[in-house]
């Protein structure tokens, strides 16, 4: 479904007031093929260069090399409309519940805008538009009293529903979550994985999961591929990675990782 | 989040709320708010108010010269036998209305030019951003003074004159909010749902600087009203008769210091005026602006 | 960092450049006809020609413009249409005068502005708050003029503490010239009496001028304050034991200046275009005065001459300030 | 004989918080019993909001009073109460016996001071009064103490890791990266000695390679000065590798507390129970989670009684009748729970 190969991004040094830094390499040859009605994880730490990928997937950046390739089409090679189209067909679940909504909107502005946006494809009315906020609310599990609410009312796990109904507006096909749950509290991060792998199933989507959390991903991910300062160190199924590690790097982090069991069987 | 599990209201009812409430906590902008309002009442009806409104006019009455304050003239009368109080009270309109039209055609064009250039950045940002630099190297006060001097007297010149050298003030703050905004995750969200340009700037972006501006604009109110008197001050402003606290105190100030009333009486109108605009912008800032809330 | 002052040099030519043009083209293109007013009232049409052409005034307006500017290069600021003299003359005479003004207004501002700003923020909520914000909202709904008014009117009319106006009276000796400040010059000369003459004249004048600058700069310094109190390091620096006063005094206090000192930078290239009422009111013979007796007549040359000084001076302040923030921010200066 | 008497390093009893808002008084810490002796590390666990990070900052008292306001309570540290001491007296407690580490060190240290200026205020603050700290004599002039000061950062620096320590004193803190910025306020943090440590979250801004590094510096610190240490965190993970003692925090409350083993192994309270359930942890199956449904009470009415009760299976009519006691499961193990009484009874 998603192809990316060889895909580089060189951020050019940026002149600041006293001088020029050095351009940063924050992609480098990466490739990745995340397959149809899969859950993909791509792990990585801070600066290693997964945020830049997810920009580069959805053209908010543009790689210095390599080509994207989403259902066989080149993302580069596409005409701004048909860019547009592709763009209703993959979305994106931010990080921060708290940030990634604009609080001078109602839940159902929020939520209905890719429709405003994509409405010649998407083809409703205002009414309908409406009809379609209240059914993707319930479909992650809000009732239809909150429509008219703004995000500050809501709790982090509310509004990540919120954000993750604002993706399925478009009836997407992949759905790129962006550390989705790491801002959230472990309780309220069970309750939004398992409406992610329900969604999942019910809707048949495609995940292209990205966190730093290898607990997270070993519970949703079938397949991983780790990322370490903008290169791509391991890639393989998931329970393969966690039991026999190749790189150092994956050995390493696995090792590092503080699991509650270990307390259970230190002593 | 508070209000949840309570009684229903919608966001904008409850931020509201609170904001009434810590703007009526702060007894210095209670006393803003009421300045501004008797300020706003005497603007509309000063001219009904004043007891000799026929001096409004321009009719003097050469027995009564610097009369000192008494019951029949508070604030005294001039060098032509005017109440100085009728002339105060009628000035108010002038510099209201002068002062509201310079902060609106300033938040105008500032508005545009910023939002133009924060949004879109580059070259485009660097040129506007160089012209308003140009602007405010060039000393405010003497630009309006050309220009007013040259287009001539009366208000509707002194405004242009004055709003020329307003508006940057207004295009470097909603620059600089327009970029921190356009970094905002929900901006960023809107493009990666594919939302185009004016849809971001003008759905995600501009509601949620609108606070700022505001804030600004009742601050400089008080600012403008200042600067429309010190124009009349200096004898550029309005058309004689039609009396101007500036060119009022101007005119006083040749017969210092025997006739004082005929300066110190425009001069407070000035300045309570000015305050009144300052201390409720400062409350509203208080309010609004989480920065300087603390 | 060298490379840094350069590129910044660099790019001061072309603002002056646009300032000249800008200034340039509001003088010559708005209406009003200067040359007659300068001929005088009773001129014939002839004459008021004649006089214009002396002055080139009948050559296309980009020539002009290109004389001016081949002039500038030269240091030649063009003839007042009338007074006759050369405006780079008036300058210099003026100038100095209107510098000693801002820099000791400044001196003011700073001086009271930044440990009242710090005060305020420190006892925030209580009567120093309170108290620091009555004052500073006060001052700047002070116009200007009228303070000064009220200044002459109390120490020089009814005290007679102090001159009503003026710079140094024709009667007494003046210093030597060595840096055109008066009270400078005095010091230098150890000439004591002088020194004491020209404070008298310059202390009514600086105090109006200062009001608002530093109205403003308390202000900024209690919001930059109060800013930097909420910063996690000052938690830290508490919870490890360091005294309010020291983290008042020397963590905080650097840190919320320099975000104060653009405000600074930006006040003194304001204060340089408001002396024209304070000159005004005391007759101090500045740039302010001066441009503002060309204002009335339309006597266009000094008006350009002035704003463009004025203009000049304003980017290098902010050059200065510029410099300066990076000598202070360490994340700048080490990079 | 005297072991007997020396108080606890940390004794709170029933600590009250209340916290004023425009919206009414919340009470964000309603009653909270806890003891840290030297050489235990107490995990302080709890989801946002439930009064771990309050509770941490009361213990220096860096809780500003109003808004807050405590109601009842004591905090005992070495046997005195803290709520009780002068600012001035407060003072000379912090930093030189109760240390703290905060979140995040990109912002816990002042950007425009070297980092070596700001350990020698640290120590030349603890060594006011306790000038064996610089190692010297209590009359020794200023500069010798500023010069000891200087000799012990270049010390704790280099305990903490950092290489070069000496060059590194006169470094910005942002010529740091972030594991280092930590090192360099773990330094800051025990240069005066403390006997207590805090930790709020230390390493919760940290990847997870470098949280693992921090945590071992931080507890091989520990033992080597034989502290008290608190360490509050929302990751059970990191409370089960590196901590003795854990205490659960739900809504103000501490619901369950003990030995870190027993606590983890075999939970007593209802919501340490769902709180484990909730991590993915190693074998956990895809969709087999559980999340806790409900969200956590508004603390300006609260819920009569056990605060956890709305969102508990378990829960009958005692439970909101009062505030459960903490009963009892032995070897200092205990939780607040009435359904643990009964299970104990009927056992």
């Amino acid at each position: 479904m998603l192809e990316i190969e060889n895909v580089s991004k060189v951020f050019p040094g940026r002149r600041s007031l006293f001088g020029k830094s050095e351009p940063v390499v924050a992609l480098d040859q990466v490739s990745l093929s995340v397959r149809k009605g899969g859950c993909f994880g791509l792990v990585g730490e801070s600066g290693s260069g997964k945020t830049t990928l997810t920009r580069s997937i959805l053209r908010l950046d543009v790689p210095t090399s390599g080509r994207i390739l989403f259902e066989g089409q080149d993302l580069a090679s596409l005409s701004p409309a048909a860019l547009r189209h592709i763009r209703a067909r993959i979305q994106i679940v931010f990080q921060d519940p708290y940030a990634s909504l604009n609080p001078r909107m109602s839940v159902h502005d929020i939520v209905a805008e890719p429709l405003v946006i994509h409405r010649d494809v998407m083809g409703l009315d205002n009414r309908q538009r409406t009809d379609r906020a209240v059914e993707l609310l319930a479909l992650v599990g809000l009732g239809a009293q909150h429509l008219h609410r703004y995000p500050h009312e809501f709790s982090g796990g509310q509004r990540q529903r919120i954000g993750i109904a604002r993706a399925l507006a478009t009836n997407p096909d992949l759905i790129l979550l962006d550390e989705p749950t790491s801002a959230l509290d472990v309780s309220v991060q069970a309750q939004v994985l398992n409406l992610l792998i329900d969604l999942q199933d019910r809707l048949s989507l495609t995940y292209l999961f990205i966190s730093h959390d290898l607990g997270v991903i070993r519970y949703v991910c079938d397949e991983i591929a780790l990322i370490w300062r903008g290169k791509i160190v391991e890639k393989g199924q998931t329970a393969a990675v966690f039991d026999n590690p190749a790189s150092e790097y994956a050995r390493m982090l696995i090792a590092a990782m503080p699991e509650v069991r270990s307390a259970a069987t230190r002593e | 989040m508070n209000a949840q599990g309570s009684v229903p209201e919608s966001a904008r009812r409850y931020a509201l709320r609170r904001a009434l409430f810590r703007f009526s906590q702060s007894g210095l902008s209670l006393v803003g708010l009421a300045l501004v309002v008797t300020l706003l009442m005497i603007a509309v009806f000063g001219p009904s108010l004043a007891p000799y409104p026929e001096h409004l006019g321009g009719a003097v009455n050469t027995a009564a010269r610097f009369r000192p304050p008494s019951l029949a003239h508070p604030f005294g009368t001039n060098e032509l036998g005017q109440d100085v109080f009728s002339l105060v009270l009628g000035g108010t309109r002038v510099s209201v209305l002068a002062g509201l039209a310079v902060v609106m055609l300033g938040t105008l064009i500032g508005t545009v030019v910023g939002a133009i250039a924060g949004y879109a950045g580059g070259w485009t940002d660097e040129i506007l951003m160089r012209i308003s630099d140009l602007k405010l190297t060039v000393p405010g006060l003497i630009l309006a003074m050309a220009v007013a001097a040259a287009l001539g007297p009366g208000i509707l010149n002194m405004v242009i004159a004055i709003a020329l050298s307003w508006w940057p003030g207004y295009a470097r703050l909603v620059r600089g909010e327009v970029m921190a905004k356009k970094e905002e995750l929900f901006v960023t969200a809107a493009r990666a749902i594919g939302a185009g340009p004016g849809r971001i700037l003008f759905r995600h972006i501009l509601p949620n600087i609108l606070t700022p501006v505001i804030v600004k604009m009742s601050l400089d109110m008080g600012f403008a009203i200042l600067t429309v008197a010190s124009l009349g001050f200096i004898g550029i402003g309005v058309k004689p008769p039609t009396p101007e606290w500036g060119s009022l105190l101007s005119v006083a100030r040749g017969y210092m210091p025997d006739y004082w009333w005929t300066a110190i009486f425009p001069g407070l109108a000035i300045f309570t005026a000015v305050f009144g605009f300052n201390l409720l912008g400062d409350g509203l800032r208080d309010v609004f602006d989480p920065k300087a809330r603390r | 960092m060298l490379h840094f002052i350069l590129r910044r040099l660099v790019l001061i030519v072309p603002v002056l450049f646009g300032l000249t043009a800008l200034v340039f083209a509001i003088a010559r293109l708005l209406p009003g006809d200067p040359v007659a007013l300068a001929a005088g009232p009773n001129a014939t049409p002839a004459e008021i020609a004649a006089y214009g052409k002396e002055f080139g005034l009948d050559r296309p307006l980009i020539v002009q413009y290109g004389a001016y500017l081949s002039g500038l290069m030269k240091g030649d600021f063009g003839v007042s249409i009338y007074t006759r003299r050369p405006v780079i003359e008036d300058l210099r005479a003026y100038l100095p005068a209107t510098l000693e003004l801002v820099f000791a207004a400044m001196f003011l501002a700073i001086a009271i502005g930044i440990p009242a700003g710090l005060a305020a923020a420190a006892w925030r909520d209580k009567w120093p708050d309170y108290l620091s914000r009555v004052v500073a909202l006060g001052s700047i709904s002070m116009p200007r003029f009228f303070l000064g008014l009220l200044l002459q009117l109390l120490f020089a009319m009814w005290l007679g503490w102090l001159p009503l106006g003026g710079r140094f009276p024709i009667t007494e000796d003046p210093p030597a010239l060595v840096t055109g400040f008066l009270t400078l010059d005095a010091l230098i000369a150890r000439d004591f009496t002088a020194f004491s003459i020209a404070c008298q004249h310059l202390v009514m004048p600086a105090i109006a001028m200062s009001l608002s600058p530093l109205a403003t700069i308390m202000r900024m310094m209690r919001a930059s304050t109060l800013e930097v109190m909420q910063q996690d390091y000052v938690l830290t620096e508490r919870a490890l034991g360091l005294s309010s006063r020291l983290i008042m005094l020397k963590y905080v206090s650097r840190n919320a200046i320099s975000a104060t000192l653009t405000v600074i930078g930006l006040y003194f290239g304001w204060l340089l275009g408001g002396t024209v009422l304070v000159e005004t009111i005391f007759d101090w013979p500045g740039l302010g005065l001066y441009a503002t007796k060309a204002v009335v007549t339309q006597d266009f040359m000094p008006v350009i001459g002035v704003t463009l000084v004025i203009g000049t001076l304003f980017v290098f302040a902010n050059f200065a300030v510029d410099l300066l923030y990076g000598v202070i921010n360490p994340k700048v200066r080490t990079e | 004989m005297a072991s007997q008497t020396v108080p606890p390093l940390l004794d709170i009893r029933d600590l009250h918080l209340t916290m004023k808002s425009f919206d009414g008084e919340a009470h964000v810490l309603n009653g909270i019993d806890l003891t840290v002796n030297r050489g235990e590390i107490w995990g302080l666990v709890g989801e946002t909001g439930c009064g771990k990070s309050l509770t941490g900052l009361s213990i220096s008292r860096l809780v500003s009073t109003p808004p807050a306001r405590y109601a009842r309570g004591e905090i005992r540290f070495e046997g005195e109460d803290v709520l009780k001491l002068s600012e001035s007296a407060m003072q000379r407690l912090r930093g030189r016996h109760i240390g703290m580490i905060f979140q995040d060190p990109t912002t816990n240290l002042n950007p425009s001071f070297r980092i070596g200026e700001q350990l020698v205020d640290v120590a030349l603050a603890a060594g006011r009064h306790s000038p064996e700290i610089l190692g010297l004599e209590a009359r020794a002039s200023s500069s010798a103490r500023r010069m000891a000061a200087r000799a012990l950062a270049e010390t704790m620096l280099d305990k903490v890791g950092i290489p070069n320590a000496a060059q590194r004193l006169d470094d910005y803190p942002h010529q740091f990266s972030g594991g280092m910025r930590q090192r360099v306020l773990i330094a800051m943090a025990l240069i005066g000695r403390p006997a207590l440590l805090v930790a709020d979250e230390p390493t919760t801004a940290l990847d997870v390679s470098v949280q693992a590094q921090v945590l071992r510096l931080l507890t091989g610190m520990v033992q080597e000065y034989a502290m008290g240490v608190l360490l509050i965190t929302h990751n059970l993970g990191v409370v089960a590798e590196t901590c003795s003692h854990v205490a659960v925090m739900y809504a103000g409350n501490i619901v369950e507390r003990g030995p870190v083993a027993s606590v983890l192994a075999a939970p007593a309270h209802p919501y340490t129970t769902a709180l484990l359930a909730a991590i993915p942890t190693r074998g956990v199956k895809r969709g087999d989670l559980k999340g806790l449904a409900g969200t956590v009470p508004n603390l300006i009415q609260p819920p009569p009684g056990c605060r956890f009760a709305p969102r508990c299976a378990l829960a009958g009519p005692d439970c909101r009748a009062d505030v459960p006691p903490m009963i009892e499961l032995g070897a200092g193990h205990g939780a607040a729970c009435l359904r643990v009484a009964s299970q104990t009874e009927a056992a």
